[in-house]
């Protein structure tokens, strides 16, 4: 039950925001804050209510849903997706607070967004792969609308490359569902059930991982399909690219973990060297396209597909250590990018009106508060020690290390150095040199609070990692039994 | 029942029905078209009722199908003709040609 | 060749060339006669086919209703049209149009004839029963046990036929008044 | 008292926080906070080191991650290595933090120095006491970040900014090969801890030969990290930072981190016979290589940083012969009296507010504290008895004669050059005709906060030499190693840095030799720095020449070989970035837009079919059927 309200509460608050009145703006904007900090109450709750010392599903809702196609309405949560939610009860909340700045069509962008979250919830809550597709697919027509009507210059193409993108992998990846389903004759489209009893044969399990890799390829991004990301970045409105890196990227790697690696064990096994070429090429392909970049923000894109590299190679290394270093990047980076990004936007963006970076110079001394808060998140970013960044790669690096010896070497030798070189060169051309340009009003009170919480976050994971590493640690490592012990 | 071998009157449906379908399709005048339209529709008549006529086991059922074809022509003619009068009034003309509003 | 086959084939012989003369006569009054005569004609076949109900509600919708409703058509039409275009003269086709109206139709009901008629000839057809049956009695029955849905449905499609012709022909009067 | 060792890192970095959040509200915008916590840090820290010698040891283990069945707790110990390094680092930031009150007075960033400066105290601390690879690695970088700080401080020119970047890619690259190192060690020990390792490596079941590696590419660290050869060029460049920030970072602590690191990981070198080697000639290269080009270096604070770069080559050398309480004993001493040689060169720079010695002279006079101090910093830097440099000098110039008299030569000639170039630097600084009048007069004492740290550290540099027995009871490597004395190498120490002395005074005081007019000739640029000086003498023409050539070829080689390979790759990282952004948005954007556009004009050609006429739709409808009658009929 308490599941359920998680995922459709932001939606009946959608519903009710429809009765505002269009003017009363700070009315909608409050309301719009207030909605999404229930579901922050509801995870808290769930955290009490869940052991995780034992990986099994738990608080599991099943209702028959369309019975005579094996359909159920399935609802579950576990150490896996439990991370995942917490972080999206964190970053929604903030991108709205953060998205107080915008002016038109107010009441419409606050209506998007409520039904975006629940679109997120669902994906991480669902346990039925029809249930999953309808909520992975609803995911996008808000993002569609969110960077459509309130993006920059170029937000038609960007929103539409987006949209027609992600539709094209998910459309693939259903594909791969209805034949997962027909292949296995077990007439149902539970995940757990056809997690285990779904013995494919071989090849048929191949292609379905192949047509689930699409997928969910597309939407993390690995390193060929990645190209919408930075457009829609840069397009996308302070709120929106903040949930898109935060939390829209994780529904990506978060397939991998709940669908592709326990349904396919043996296809995975096979697909592992490329996959974790990929996930270097991500690595190093992402730092160096991010220092060829002038664009603050599409920089920061780059460094998204990056860090999702990261994830990309720790899943493909799959062992304990690994796994549990993909899941922390996968939990880092969605409280580091969304602060990132909300410095990039909103407070610097607001102010000098430019995202170039040669246009910018001596923030230091003209907004100094802002101008340390990007400093502390770029140094999140580059992944220093004592920050959340740091125990995700480390753990990923020195999991994956006995596995991909060679190719572990190269991406930290060159990811590692060109990652801190992107970002200190961004740091001497925005935020050092001599000012120039008129006086900049400081931070306000409002952007203090939204980075505020990410800030505590970011610092806590990165002194104690355990304190998530406790969380996904039993799952991953049934998962990891599984996949080495096939 | 007939004794007249079913080839027969199927093939004069044939030929009724493709001179109806050669009219409709060369002609300009929309009222010839829809004249060859019926004899189309009289073709079809022929051939339900002629496989009635041989089919023992079919044999109300092919003359009630015609039946339902001649209603369904009355009721045809009608709305075309209409619509032919309301072409004739507007555009002074009915010719087929030079109606193609659905032109991209 | 007993009386009906006879008769048949001289009814199916007049009703092609009527139809023939349908579609080519020059003016379109006398297609709208050539029309009519065709429909006498194919209730006779009915006729030598033992539908004699049906022959009597052929002659009875097409002839008496059909034929004159087209005549009243062209009549009303007639007066729009200019006069010069009435002759069917035979007017140069270029272009596509050669295509679209000049050769392709020839072949398609060519086409179509050839192939219908070799699948008659090949197939194995039942030999005609012979002997008459009461067939007004079997469709009078069978209309109202196994087919009175359907029949009720045909009432209702008239009167929408009906009432859409009037709102049809009606409403473009009220129209031209308003000067749309 | 062992018991609050943790407290240690934790007082400054606390004091790093408040600072930093509230520090523009305190008085002094946060010095005195900063200052407090460090003098507390370190009188803990002189209590853990007594409670150390008094035998106890403390360790701390938290289970830091779990991964699957693996349980990694790691946590912090104190051990005698880690108690003296506690002391040597609070004390020298203690006294930096004091000093810097008054040289960095009025400076428009002073809270954010502080907080950084706490923030790299703390980093340090932390570093000395963790037990694992893990932890010394995230303070190592937290380190590598607080000197990227420090040394961007004034950030208004470029060029400090570019100092600032250089030194952390450059000790990024040598991160880098640790952290190979580390997994290496971690994927064959299956632990990060020390003592798990040693054990390891003790029972044999670790692999000797990947030992050999892990060792070499975790000495990498360091050589980023205490600026070996030849990862050095960062830390002449660094002296664009605030001289009490050089002080600290690059004179005690930072630089002196990576030789805490192979000491406090010895037991990954011990066995492997190869990589000590390597590490010996390293460092003993290293210290010939620094010394020559600090012989030509004008810049006070650049020949302090060449000194710093060769002083550890002697400690890594002393690693890599196995004197391990020498190296330890070396680090100590000369955290001191190089601290105290660069906060000296900071009083200088705060009164004449130029670093170029060549614009300096004769201002023993106006600033008589800082010339005394310096002249203790320098005799001990020279070596010179009974100054602590000369004791741990003496014990590594000892344990590298019994051991690798190869090494012990190339430690003699850099000794010497040792002497020279402190003696050149010393005269020309405080002794004979002040060469910038102006500057002369105005030159001013700093005021008592400046002056006592520096007379504290004078008297800890002068004294600090007497510590050598106890301390080799006290740190040692196995089983405690009391240098014997031996006379002939006491002998060639003394020899060495006489003849440095003195050679220095022929040329520099009494001017009996015109050693500019020769280097004119190797040195283009040279000619163009020292155009004011032509004295010219045959028989010093021959000897002072074949020195200064040396000099001149490291430098030339150093700033256009190595500086140029830094920067080439740096400008390579960006144009290739440029090109893979111009493909990334070119050819894979390409193929996605290419495939929009195809469905746009596909689109077109279809349109046609839609002609209008009704006839051409009827005859369309009635081909299609056509072809379907004549499929069945054909296909029977």
């Amino acid at each position: 039950m308490l599941l359920s309200a998680l995922v459709f509460i932001p939606l009946l608050g959608a519903i009710l925001l429809a009765f505002f009145p269009k003017e009363r703006e700070s009315a909608i904007r409050g309301y719009a804050l207030v909605v999404s900090l229930i579901p922050a109450v509801l995870v808290y709750l769930i955290w009490q209510q869940m052991d995780f010392s034992q990986s099994a599903m738990q608080l599991v809702i099943q209702r028959d849903w369309i019975p005579s196609l094996g359909i159920s309405y399935k609802l579950g949560v576990d150490g896996i997706s439990f991370p995942l939610i917490a972080v999206s009860a964190l970053v929604l909340p903030l991108s709205i607070l953060a998205s107080f700045t915008i002016k038109h069509r107010v009441k419409e962008f606050f209506l998007w967004m409520l039904v975006l979250q629940t679109a997120i919830y669902g994906v991480f809550t669902a346990l039925d792969y029809f249930l999953f597709f309808i909520f992975f697919e609803a995911s996008l027509v808000p993002m569609y609308f969110i960077i459509g009507i309130w993006g920059g210059p170029r937000k038609e193409y960007a929103s539409l490359k987006f949209f027609i993108y992600t539709l094209l992998g998910s459309a693939i990846m259903l594909v791969g569902i209805l034949a997962l389903y027909l292949g296995s004759g077990l007439r149902t489209f539970d995940v757990q059930v056809l997690a285990q009893q779904a013995n494919l044969a071989p090849t048929l399990q191949w292609w379905i991982f192949l047509a689930f890799f699409a997928g969910f390829a597309v939407k993390v991004p690995i390193f060929p399909f990645h190209t919408w990301l930075p457009d829609a970045h840069v397009e996308a409105p302070t709120g929106g690219s903040m949930i898109l890196a935060g939390i829209l990227l994780k529904t990506g790697t978060y397939g991998f973990f709940r669908f592709m690696l326990p349904t396919f064990p043996d296809a995975a096994q096979a697909f592992s060297p490329v996959l974790a070429v990929l996930g270097i090429v991500g690595i190093i392909y992402g730092a160096l396209a991010a220092m060829g970049q002038n664009d603050l923000k599409k920089m920061v894109a780059y460094s998204s597909i990056s860090h999702m590299g990261y994830v990309v190679l720790g899943v493909a290394a799959m062992t304990p250590m690994s796994l549990n270093g993909a899941m922390f990047v996968n939990v880092s980076h969605g409280i580091i990018s969304p602060l990132l990004f909300f410095v990039v936007a909103s407070v610097i963006y607001d102010r000098t009106h430019t995202r170039m970076m040669d246009q910018m110079s001596g923030l230091f001394t003209k907004i100094p508060v802002a101008a340390s808060l990007t400093a502390f998140a770029a140094f999140a970013n580059l992944g220093l020690p004592g920050m959340a960044g740091f125990p995700g790669e480390f753990f990923t690096f020195v999991g994956s290390f006995p596995v991909y010896t060679t190719l572990v070497v190269l991406a930290a030798a060159l990811g590692l150095v060109t990652t801190a070189g992107y970002h200190l060169w961004m740091m001497q051309r925005v935020l050092m040199g001599k000012p120039t340009g008129e006086e900049l009003p400081d931070i306000s009170g409002r952007e203090l609070v939204v980075a505020a919480p990410l800030m505590i976050c970011i610092v806590l994971l990165g002194i104690l990692p355990g304190i998530a590493l406790r969380l996904f640690n039993e799952p991953i490592a049934v998962l990891a039994a599984r996949l080495g012990g096939m | 029942m007939t004794t007249i071998p079913l080839t027969y009157p199927l093939t004069l449906g044939a030929i009724l029905f493709g001179l109806g379908l050669y009219g409709a399709l060369t002609q300009r005048n929309a009222i010839r078209i829809l004249m060859c339209v019926e004899l189309m529709l009289n073709a079809v008549n022929i051939n339900l009722v002629a496989f009635a006529a041989t089919l023992r086991e079919a044999a109300a059922a092919g003359q009630i199908f015609a039946l339902f074809v001649m209603t369904v022509a009355a009721a045809e003619v009608a709305l075309a003709l209409a619509i032919i009068l309301i072409l004739a009034r507007r555009e002074s003309h009915i010719d087929i040609e030079r109606v193609h509003l659905l032109r991209w | 060749m007993d009386a009906t086959r006879i008769a048949f084939i001289v009814l199916a012989a007049v009703a092609v060339v009527s139809a023939f003369r349908v579609v080519t006569a020059p003016k379109i009054m006398h297609a709208a006669l050539w029309l009519g005569f065709t429909f006498m004609l194919v209730a006779g076949v009915f006729v030598t086919l033992g539908a004699e109900f049906l022959a009597a509600a052929q002659v009875l919708v097409y002839v008496g209703a059909v034929t004159t409703i087209i005549l009243f058509g062209i009549m009303l039409s007639q007066a729009a049209e200019v006069r010069s275009r009435d002759p069917l003269q035979r007017e140069r086709l270029e272009g596509a149009a050669f295509w679209r109206r000049g050769v392709l139709p020839v072949l398609a009901t060519v086409a179509f004839v050839a192939i219908m008629v070799t699948v008659y000839m090949r197939v194995p057809w039942p030999a005609p029963p012979g002997g008459v049956i009461d067939t007004v009695r079997l469709i009078g029955s069978a209309l109202f046990t196994t087919y009175v849905i359907p029949f009720e449905l045909a009432a209702v499609l008239l009167l929408i036929a009906l009432v859409g012709a009037i709102v049809l022909a009606v409403r473009d009067d009220n129209k031209e008044e308003q000067g749309s | 008292m062992i018991q609050l060792a943790w407290l240690i890192p934790v007082l400054p970095l606390a004091a790093a926080f408040f600072i930093a959040l509230f520090g523009h509200r305190t008085t002094g915008k946060g010095d005195r906070v900063g200052i407090g916590a460090m003098s507390i840090a370190f009188l803990l820290s002189v209590g853990v080191l007594l409670d150390t010698m008094g035998g106890a040891r403390w360790a701390q283990h938290l289970t830091w991650a779990i991964h699957g069945d693996l349980v990694l707790n790691l946590g912090f110990q104190v051990d005698p290595l880690a108690a003296v390094m506690l002391v040597v680092v609070t004390v020298v930031s203690l006294m930096v933090h004091i000093f810097s009150v008054g040289y960095m007075h009025g400076d428009v960033r002073y809270k954010r120095y502080y907080a950084v400066l706490s923030l790299f105290t703390a980093s340090m601390l932390g570093l000395v006491i963790s037990d694992n690879l893990l932890f010394l690695f995230v303070f190592w970088e937290l380190m590598g970040l607080c000197s990227y700080l420090l040394i961007g401080h004034y950030f208004e020119e470029r060029a400090n900014v570019h100092a600032a970047n250089k030194a952390f890619l450059t000790t990024r690259v040598g991160d880098v090969g640790m952290f190979v190192g580390i997994m290496l060690l971690f994927a064959a020990g299956g632990t990060f801890r020390f003592d798990e390792l040693a054990a390891r490596i003790a029972d044999g079941s670790f692999a000797l030969p990947v030992l050999a590696v892990a060792a070499i590419l975790l000495f990498i660290g360091p050589v980023g990290k205490s600026a070996q050869f030849p990862l050095h060029v960062w830390l002449p460049d660094a002296m664009a930072g605030p001289t009490p920030a050089s002080a600290l970072i690059h004179a005690a602590t930072m630089v002196a981190a990576g030789v805490y690191l192979v000491a406090r990981g010895y037991a990954l070198f011990a066995p492997v016979p190869q990589a000590l080697e390597v590490v010996a000639w390293v460092g003993a290269f290293t210290a010939l290589f620094a010394a020559t080009i600090a012989l030509v270096m004008e810049d006070i604070k650049k020949v302090l940083a060449y000194s710093t770069i060769s002083q550890l080559g002697f400690m890594v050398a002393a690693l890599g012969v196995g004197a391990y309480t020498a190296a330890v004993f070396h680090l100590m001493t000369h955290a001191f009296f190089k601290a105290l040689l660069f906060l000296a060169s900071g009083s200088v720079i705060h009164a004449v507010h130029t670093q170029n010695m060549h614009q300096m002279g004769g201002l023993f006079k106006k600033l008589p504290v800082t010339g005394w101090v310096w002249l203790i910093g320098a005799g001990a830097l020279i070596g010179i008895p009974p100054l602590s440099g000369f004791w741990s000098k003496e014990e590594i110039l000892l344990d590298a004669w019994h051991h690798h008299p190869a090494i012990f030569w190339t430690l003699v000639a850099a000794a010497a050059l040792t002497a020279f170039y402190t003696t050149r630097a010393t005269y020309l600084t405080f002794f004979g005709t002040p060469r910038d009048k102006h500057a002369y007069d105005h030159a001013h004492e700093g005021g008592r906060v400046m002056t006592y740290p520096l007379m504290i550290l004078g008297v800890l540099a002068a004294v600090s030499g007497f510590v050598a027995s106890p301390l080799a009871g006290f740190v040692y490597f196995g089983e405690p190693h009391h240098a014997s004395f031996d006379p002939f190498v006491f002998g060639v120490a003394t020899a060495v840095w006489v003849l440095g002395v003195g050679l220095a005074l022929a040329i520099y005081k009494y001017n009996l030799v015109s050693r500019r007019a020769i280097i004119q000739v190797f040195y283009p640029i040279w000619v163009v720095l020292k155009r004011r000086y032509y004295i010219d003498d045959v028989y010093q023409y021959v000897f002072v020449r074949g020195m200064i050539g040396l000099a001149l070829v490291s430098a030339w080689f150093d700033r256009h070989v190595i500086d140029l390979i830094v920067n080439a790759v740096g400008w390579i990282g960006r144009k290739v970035s440029e090109y893979v952004d111009e493909f990334d948005r070119g050819v894979v954007d390409g193929i996605v837009n290419g495939i929009g556009g195809a469905f746009v004009v596909g689109s077109r050609v279809l349109r046609q079919v839609q002609t209008g006429f009704v006839q051409s739709y009827m005859l369309v409808l009635f081909l299609g059927l056509l072809a379907g009658l004549a499929i069945l009929v054909i296909g029977g």
